[in-house]
């Protein structure tokens, strides 16, 4: 059973691969294969998250046992990242059918399959390796657009990634010389001796730039605010919602298991704190709803990286609860973005136009600044806590920072809010007033559906979040799992 | 004082030279196809890098010659993670001068900060927002190169 | 690691260096194409030296060969390729900005 | 900021990281995983070449990973660069020698390279290098005559069956109990080229895949180029 | 599991919520929500023990989420307030039903969405008093915020442009509230009541000081204390008719409950007190006394200059919020006494003004004081309301705003604090001012031409405003009535519970007795009356039998005080308030606007790969030394 964890990287590959070929036999039946596996993916993972007994397990790839061979690590919090990536592939997915759509489906396809095996992968290179593939596909996919300005935003991404990927290599080097393993487990066990030392934290800023640079990261972050503006609107969703998480869960999972030194805390404690000022100030100015939300989407994450820096790993249901709202706010609000992209100004008057749009803007904004009962409340609540029992200034200004940072954000989103509710100009026809509707639009409410279920059902969803985080939180579980007393006992 | 030249020197000087040099030619590159190589640069620099990290003195390559006794071997591990480096690096590569080639014949330039600008003027065009006059256009409009006629693809349109 | 080893390494190493420097600083694309295959060709050497005959295999046949091949074939369709470098720069740290027809 | 400031930060950068790396023991590596693989790699892969056995079966899923990657920069190239243009008729041919050698060149470039891909696991070589070698023999003929039509719709054909036999193989460990991407049918002789059980099979697929996305990468950045 | 009498009110107020949701756009909507605020009306009488020291009625909804436990109950702080929040909420809503609806919607108004907000601003504020513990209460706190927010944007145009500053305000106070929450957390490990209580005891100095500075200024915002003001007029003013009404009687009243729990309660005066300033002679309590009395000025000042009915009104209400401040403050049993009671008066006669005024708009259309004049020949009910409205306002005798303010006033005597009794009577001073114009410019001098038409506001808006107009009267004749009540929040909050009588207080420092005091007044009336009368010789003239400079005036001229009221005295005091609170939050935002320059700069002008080299040697540099 615990091996089908394997299809759910393999099989999307596997399309891929296939796409362009079954494509050109046969469109009607090609266009069905990428969603039947996505679905087919989500319905392994859903099966493993209700039927399994929520104890960790790992997976040897190849047969070979995890520190001679590469394993995959499911945990809850594991499994629902990769959960979470097969089941927006499958919302996401690029249904538009053109002279293309079999290279974007394929490169879909692999842009889900490398999420979920950066959410499982126990493997320093094999992470790399996925996070490169994450990266290729996203190139393709944000030039698809075909744009000037998209092949623009797209080089500079790729160079950016590229130096990230170099100083990501860089790392791996460092710690490959110094403890000749790659086995996050195998890490963990030998961090505490050979890693704690200034080489290791060496290695660690130079992994946590190198991925720091899909997560947004200050100031690696600069290629954002252009991909997004020229992506697609659902691409944007899923590099915003979900692959910005997942380089920020492997940095995390870097952080509690390998590297524990203070200093590393700090630097990402330092450079969230940047983020969320750079990101939230920026923001305030956009003039055009997806710069906008790009900029915001830097803010949040410089939140939740002031929230991973918190020692110990006290943060890590600060985080989750942060992460996962961050992507079901941020996935809705760029699906609405697709019928009202481009300039705020010209959104006088849609409230009128689409009225349930409209609403799930303000349900959005409302809960991304925090509002309760909506869950953003609590994902807060769980942060400044934590925030405020800390004794050293750099985490209370953090705490400082991010209220302050709400004030501008609620400011600006409500902003937004105001002109979309305001009456159309006169001299406009009504066709000229941008409406979101379609598709994306019940996308957009099916986010807002599970908002509004998550608000109702908060106290259940609280003791899940604890239960999961708990479980992340604990290195000898993982080093356990991975490495079990009895040899085998793990398939 | 000068340091011994010990292999170890000059091998690491090497590597880290290598990505230094390309790193900074990314930075201080203006020319976007140069930027394209620093990075070639780079990564070549740190595939030696990780190579270097399984080196082993007096082992001989990872293939087995005879059963029985075995002499001691480099670490296999790198080499493999360098062979899937270097394939990953060239399709990164090739990916990047294809959308150099559309850049160039979009924009009729490669100079990174023009680029960059017309990708400014692009994105408020399509959104209808007005551009934020910058120190880079003090006065008015400062003209974009036109893009000459003999560069223009003409099927370059088709996508 | 012998003696000679080491000479051999010393002497691609500044091989490597000054063909990377030259990457960078050359005016003309063709021959930073050209730097850089050599790079590649050193890395290639050096990674025999280092007892990894697969790697240098597949740097010799991906770094030498086909990336430059890509390079150049992106030159011509660049229309970058220009054999003599005409262009004059003006000032060696403005790192070839490229001359404008416009 | 002046260029000079970042040739500072970047020399700056160098130092760091030489300083850094100084902290690394040079010509003793740890070798924990390392050595186990040694010891158990030619009893548990039956490949001689050791790498061979860490690229196709310790690590193999990186290796799909990457092949994965070269097939998305290849499929986000081709979107790049749209579909090929087919107004080569006016093209000049190229020269005798060119194309005569090309002739000659073909064959034995795909036997070279089907040899390297084939003793991937004895000697040194195997998919990748064979398959580079596979795309220029490919390439070749684009390089003689500019106008010749590359067969894509054959290479897309060979790198998708290429990419999904691949992970074909690794199901068929998967549909027998054993794991994911298992080798299978090792044999207990060393040295031979069937000792190595799907091994090979999995090297020819990378070989394929890597050759026919080299090529088709190529050719399209040769081929508009033609157009031109 | 039975139903408390908390959660009947609770589900009261949601099933008004969910009727004005679903039937709100049917026909006669108001009267059904009005009759339901009734309801609610009639299920917190049922709780009325509560107002005469009964015990703490819990809700049996109470959930624990992440760990922590929320809760809901009502106490006598709760149900005081509660009691001023429905009442103004039917009163409201009455006043809205019929007429008032019909016109709103024939100028192109929501009346759905304004019943939905008004039914929702109840709600959220009811779940906000219920609050049982600190959680609950910033769940409460922030409901009330977007609600309120929802009912003042509905105008649109320049009401939203005043909303969303509201909004803005709203949440940097919340913030500073969740950041105070997330500080008595880390001390305390839980935000329960008795917990908090137990931690402030053991809290350092610093930590207090802070706390204070961040639970008085968040709460402080909703209340409109100086220097955080500035949303609230034009927001309240811009609100539609009746719903000003509602906000000014309760909304911003919000924030004192806040204060009571947080500040008075958990925390206590004394604590407060303890606070010492360094290098000065005042402390923590000093520093919001003055707070106080400065919100006392300065709004009531800039009142006057307002030549809007309803902006003049607003900004009273910031105002007079100082005063419950100041008694609260002065925490003897009379100052605590009058703050609270003023709460009450504040509510009834803000209330009746707006209404009073909304009346006005309604047949003029205009609440321009420079455009109206002379209504009192047509719409003299309304004109007497807002004069009974302004003698409470002002605080002068028969009504109830006396009784409040002598309490004030008396405390602060009693304490030994002339100057802020002197700060406290010179606002007093403009208030009386202000409210003259007031009254002036819309119902005194001559009828203005346009208005020779107009009638009587329509009975569905005479009868609450009478009802309001009576309620003036009747505390101020007994402010036992609602004494009662208030010193039972005393008792509550910790505050020294005030001596009452029916008809005031009755204690060592100080009595009064209403009763007598307008028994005594109205015999005055009397003896003027019977003098007037019994001279006989009045003779009655026309509005328009005027002279001026000696020729007599044709009757289309109309001779107008009105405009540009009180130029002289502007002039004298205007230089005082030349708007460097406007200043200052202008330049906090362009502040912002800069830095937010700055940013954009950064991620769209720069080079990122030089970023990312500096980062990367920085932090190696870092790493190595």
């Amino acid at each position: 059973m615990n091996g089908a964890l394997a299809l759910t990287i393999a099989l999307p590959l596997l399309g891929a691969f296939l796409l362009p070929v079954l494509m050109r036999v046969s469109v009607a039946f090609g266009v069905w294969i990428g969603p039947a596996i996505l679905a087919y993916g989500c319905w392994i993972l859903g099966d493993l998250w209700l039927t399994g007994s929520m104890q960790p397990f790992s997976v040897a790839l190849g047969g070979f046992a995890p520190p001679l061979g590469i394993n995959l690590y499911a945990d809850t919090l594991a499994l629902l990242f990769a959960l979470a990536a097969q089941l927006l592939g499958l919302i996401f997915w690029p249904f538009k059918l053109d002279q293309d759509s079999a290279r974007r489906q394929a490169l879909m396809l692999l842009l889900v399959a490398a999420s979920t095996g950066l959410a499982l992968s126990g493997d320093l290179f094999n992470l790399y390796v996925f996070y490169e593939l994450t990266a290729v596909a996203t190139f393709g996919l944000v030039a698809a657009s075909g744009t000037s300005a998209a092949y623009a935003a797209t080089i500079r991404y790729l160079i950016l990634s590229g130096i990230g990927s170099v100083l990501t290599l860089f790392g791996i080097a460092l710690i490959y010389g110094q403890t000749g393993t790659l086995n996050l487990a195998h890490l963990a066990q030998l961090a505490p001796e050979q890693l704690s030392n200034e080489l290791g934290l060496a290695a660690f800023l130079s992994l946590l730039i190198g991925i720091g640079v899909k997560a947004e990261l200050f100031p690696v972050n600069t290629w954002v605010p252009e991909v997004y503006a020229t992506a697609s609107s659902r691409l944007s969703a899923f590099l915003a919602g979900l692959v910005s998480k997942l380089a920020l869960l492997i940095i995390l999972r870097l952080l509690l298991l390998v590297f524990h030194q203070p200093e590393a805390a700090q630097v990402i404690l330092i450079l969230g704190i940047l983020g969320v000022v750079s990101g939230e100030l920026a923001a305030w100015r956009a003039k055009e709803m997806r710069r906008m939300l790009a900029f915001s989407s830097i803010g949040q994450l410089g939140v939740l990286f002031i929230a991973m820096a918190l020692p110990d790993g006290q943060g890590m249901l600060a985080v989750l609860a942060l992460a996962l709202h961050h992507l079901v706010i941020k996935s809705g609000l760029f699906m609405l973005a697709d019928g009202w992209g481009g300039a705020l100004q010209r959104l006088r008057g849609s409230a009128a136009a689409s009225p349930l749009a409209a609403g799930l803007f303000v349900l959005f904004s409302l809960s991304l600044v925090g509002m309760p009962p909506l869950p953003g409340f609590w994902a807060k609540f769980t942060l400044i806590t934590e925030l405020a029992g800390q004794t050293e200034p750099l985490y209370l200004m953090g705490l400082t920072v991010f209220l302050l940072a709400t004030v501008v954000e609620a400011a600006y989103l409500f902003r937004v809010a105001a002109i979309i509710y305001q009456s159309a100009p006169q001299e406009r026809r009504p066709d000229e007033i941008p409406k979101a509707g379609g598709l994306s639009l019940a996308t957009a409410g099916l986010f807002g559906a599970g908002l509004i279920a998550t608000t109702l059902l908060i106290a259940p969803v609280g003791d899940r979040l604890q239960t999961i985080a708990a479980q992340a939180q604990d290195v000898d579980l993982y080093i356990n799992t991975v490495f079990p007393a009895t040899p085998g006992a793990s398939q | 004082m000068i340091p011994a030249l010990t292999p170890e020197l000059i091998l690491y000087a090497t590597a880290i030279g290598l990505t230094t040099i390309g790193l900074a030619g990314v930075v201080l590159s203006v020319h976007l196809f140069r930027m394209v190589l620093s990075l070639v640069i780079a990564e070549a620099g740190v595939n030696l890098m990780l190579v270097l990290a399984g080196y082993r003195w007096d082992a001989v390559a990872p293939i087995l010659t005879s059963l029985g006794e075995q002499p001691a071997m480099v670490d296999p591990v790198p080499q493999a993670m360098v062979l899937t480096a270097i394939v990953i690096g060239v399709g990164v590569q090739a990916l990047a001068v294809s959308i150099l080639i559309r850049i160039r014949q979009r924009y009729a330039t490669l100079d990174r900060w023009e680029v960059a600008e017309r990708m400014d003027a692009d994105i408020a065009a399509t959104a209808g927002t007005p551009r934020d006059v910058s120190q880079e256009a003090p006065l008015g409009e400062r003209p974009l190169p036109p893009i000459p006629a003999k560069r223009v693809d003409p099927s370059g349109s088709e996508s | 690691m012998t003696t000679i080893e080491l000479w051999i390494a010393l002497t691609l190493a500044l091989m490597m260096l000054s063909a990377a420097v030259m990457v960078l600083l050359v005016k003309n694309h063709i021959a930073a194409v050209a730097a850089a295959s050599v790079v590649s060709l050193g890395l290639a050497l050096l990674f025999v030296l280092m007892r990894a005959p697969d790697v240098a295999m597949t740097e010799a046949a991906v770094g030498v060969g086909l990336s430059s091949l890509i390079l150049a074939l992106a030159l011509r369709r660049l229309g970058l390729w220009e054999v003599d470098g005409k262009t004059v720069k003006p000032n060696p740290l403005s790192l070839n900005r490229e001359k404008r027809d416009g | 900021m002046g260029n000079l400031t970042g040739l500072l930060f970047a020399g700056g950068l160098g130092f760091m990281l030489l300083a850094i790396a100084g902290g690394l023991d040079f010509g003793a590596p740890p070798m924990l995983i390392g050595s186990a693989i040694q010891a158990q790699a030619p009893a548990e892969t039956g490949a001689t070449n050791i790498v061979t056995s860490v690229v196709l079966g310790y690590r193999a899923i990186d290796t799909l990973g990457e092949l994965s990657i070269l097939f998305a920069a290849a499929a986000s190239a081709g979107l790049v660069l749209g579909r090929r243009h087919t107004s080569a008729g006016t093209q000049t041919e190229g020269g005798f020698i060119l194309r005569t050698g090309g002739g000659i060149l073909f064959p034995l470039m795909m036997t070279i390279g089907f040899y390297i891909i084939f003793h991937g696991h004895l000697t040194p070589g195997g998919g990748f290098q064979g398959g580079v070698i596979l795309a220029a023999a490919f390439f070749l003929p684009l390089l003689a005559r500019p106008g010749a039509k590359l067969h894509h719709s054959t290479l897309s054909l060979i790198e998708g069956f290429a990419g999904a036999s691949f992970i074909l193989v690794g199901l068929l460990a998967l549909a027998e109990g054993k794991a994911f991407l298992q080798p299978l049918l090792i044999q207990d002789t060393l040295g031979q080229l069937f000792s190595a059980g799907t091994l090979p099979l999995l090297y020819l697929a990378v070989g394929l895949k890597v050759g026919a996305e080299l090529a088709s990468l190529l050719s399209r950045l040769a081929q508009t180029e033609a157009s031109q | 599991m039975t139903l408390t009498l908390l959660d009947e009110l609770l589900l009261f107020s949601g099933a008004t919520l969910l009727v004005a949701l679903f039937i709100g756009r049917g026909l006669a909507a108001g009267w059904m929500v009005t009759i339901l605020y009734g309801g609610q009306l009639l299920t917190l009488l049922k709780m009325a023990a509560l107002g005469y020291g009964g015990g703490i009625i819990a809700s049996s909804l109470s959930f624990t989420v992440m760990g922590q436990n929320l809760s809901w109950r009502f106490d006598a702080l709760s149900w005081f307030f509660a009691l001023i929040t429905l009442g103004s909420a039917l009163l409201s809503s009455w006043f809205a039903c019929g007429a008032w609806e019909r016109s709103y919607a024939k100028q192109g108004g929501n009346i759905w969405l304004f019943h939905l907000a008004m039914a929702l601003n109840v709600l959220s504020m009811l779940i906000l008093l219920a609050s049982g513990d600190l959680l609950s209460l910033f769940i409460g706190w922030e409901l009330v915020s977007w609600a309120g927010f929802l009912l003042m944007a509905l105008a649109g145009g320049v009401a939203t442009q005043a909303a969303m500053r509201y909004i803005t305000y709203a949440m940097a106070g919340g913030m500073a509230i969740f950041g105070g929450l997330a500080l008595v957390y880390s001390s305390s490990g839980s935000l329960q009541l008795d917990a908090v209580l137990i931690a402030v005891e053991s809290m350092s100095t610093t930590k207090l000081w802070l706390l204070v500075i961040l639970f008085g200024g968040g709460f402080g915002v909703k209340m409109g204390l100086l220097p955080f003001h500035l949303w609230q007029a034009p927001a309240y003013a811009e609100t539609p008719g009746p719903g000003s009404a509602f906000l000014g009687a309760i909304s911003s009243r919000m924030g004192l409950f806040a204060i009571l729990l947080v500040l008075v309660k958990l925390f206590g005066i004394v604590n407060i007190d303890s606070l010492k300033i360094p290098f000065t002679l005042i402390d923590a309590r000093d520093l919001l006394a003055w707070i106080a009395v400065f919100t006392i000025i300065f709004p009531t000042f800039t009142a006057m200059k307002q030549n809007d009915a309803r902006h003049l009104l607003a900004w009273h209400g910031i105002g007079q919020g100082g005063y419950m401040l100041l008694g609260v403050v002065v925490a003897d049993a009379m100052g605590g006494a009058g703050g609270l009671l003023h709460v009450f008066n504040h509510a009834t006669y803000q209330a009746a003004l707006f209404m009073a005024v909304t009346a006005v708009i309604h047949r003029t259309g205009t609440a321009d004081l420079n455009k109206l004049g002379g209504l009192v020949v047509r719409m003299p009910l309304s004109f007497m309301v807002l004069l009974i409205g302004i003698i409470g306002l002002a605080g002068l005798p028969p009504m109830n705003g006396f009784v409040s303010k002598w309490l004030v006033y008396r405390s602060l005597l009693n304490e030994g604090m002339p100057l802020l009794f002197l700060a406290a009577v010179i606002g007093t001073l403009g208030t009386i001012l202000s409210v003259y114009k007031l009254i002036h410019n819309i119902f005194l001098g001559q009828l203005r031409v346009e208005h020779e038409q107009v009638k009587e506001a329509p009975w569905s808006m005479m009868a609450p405003m009478l009802i309001l107009a009576a309620i003036i009267f009747i505390t101020g004749l007994f402010p036992g009535i609602p004494l009662a009540w208030v010193a039972s929040v005393q008792e509550v909050v910790g505050l020294p519970a005030t001596d009452y009588t029916l008809g005031g207080v009755e204690s060592v420092s100080g009595s009064l007795d209403m009763i007598w005091v307008i028994g005594v007044l109205f015999a005055g009336f009397g003896i003027g009356a019977v003098i007037f009368y019994s001279a006989g010789r009045s003779k009655r003239v026309h509005q328009l039998d005027n002279y001026a400079g000696g020729h007599f005036l044709s009757a289309d001229v109309r001779y107008q005080y009105s405009d540009n009221f009180y130029a002289g005295l502007m002039h004298l005091v205007g230089g005082w308030y030349r708007g460097s609170f406007l200043w200052l939050e202008k330049s906090v935002i362009s502040l912002i606007d800069f830095l937010s320059l700055v940013m954009q700069g950064l991620y769209r002008r720069a080079n990122a790969e030089f970023y990312l080299l500096s980062t990367a040697l920085f932090v190696m540099a870092w790493v190595v030394i």
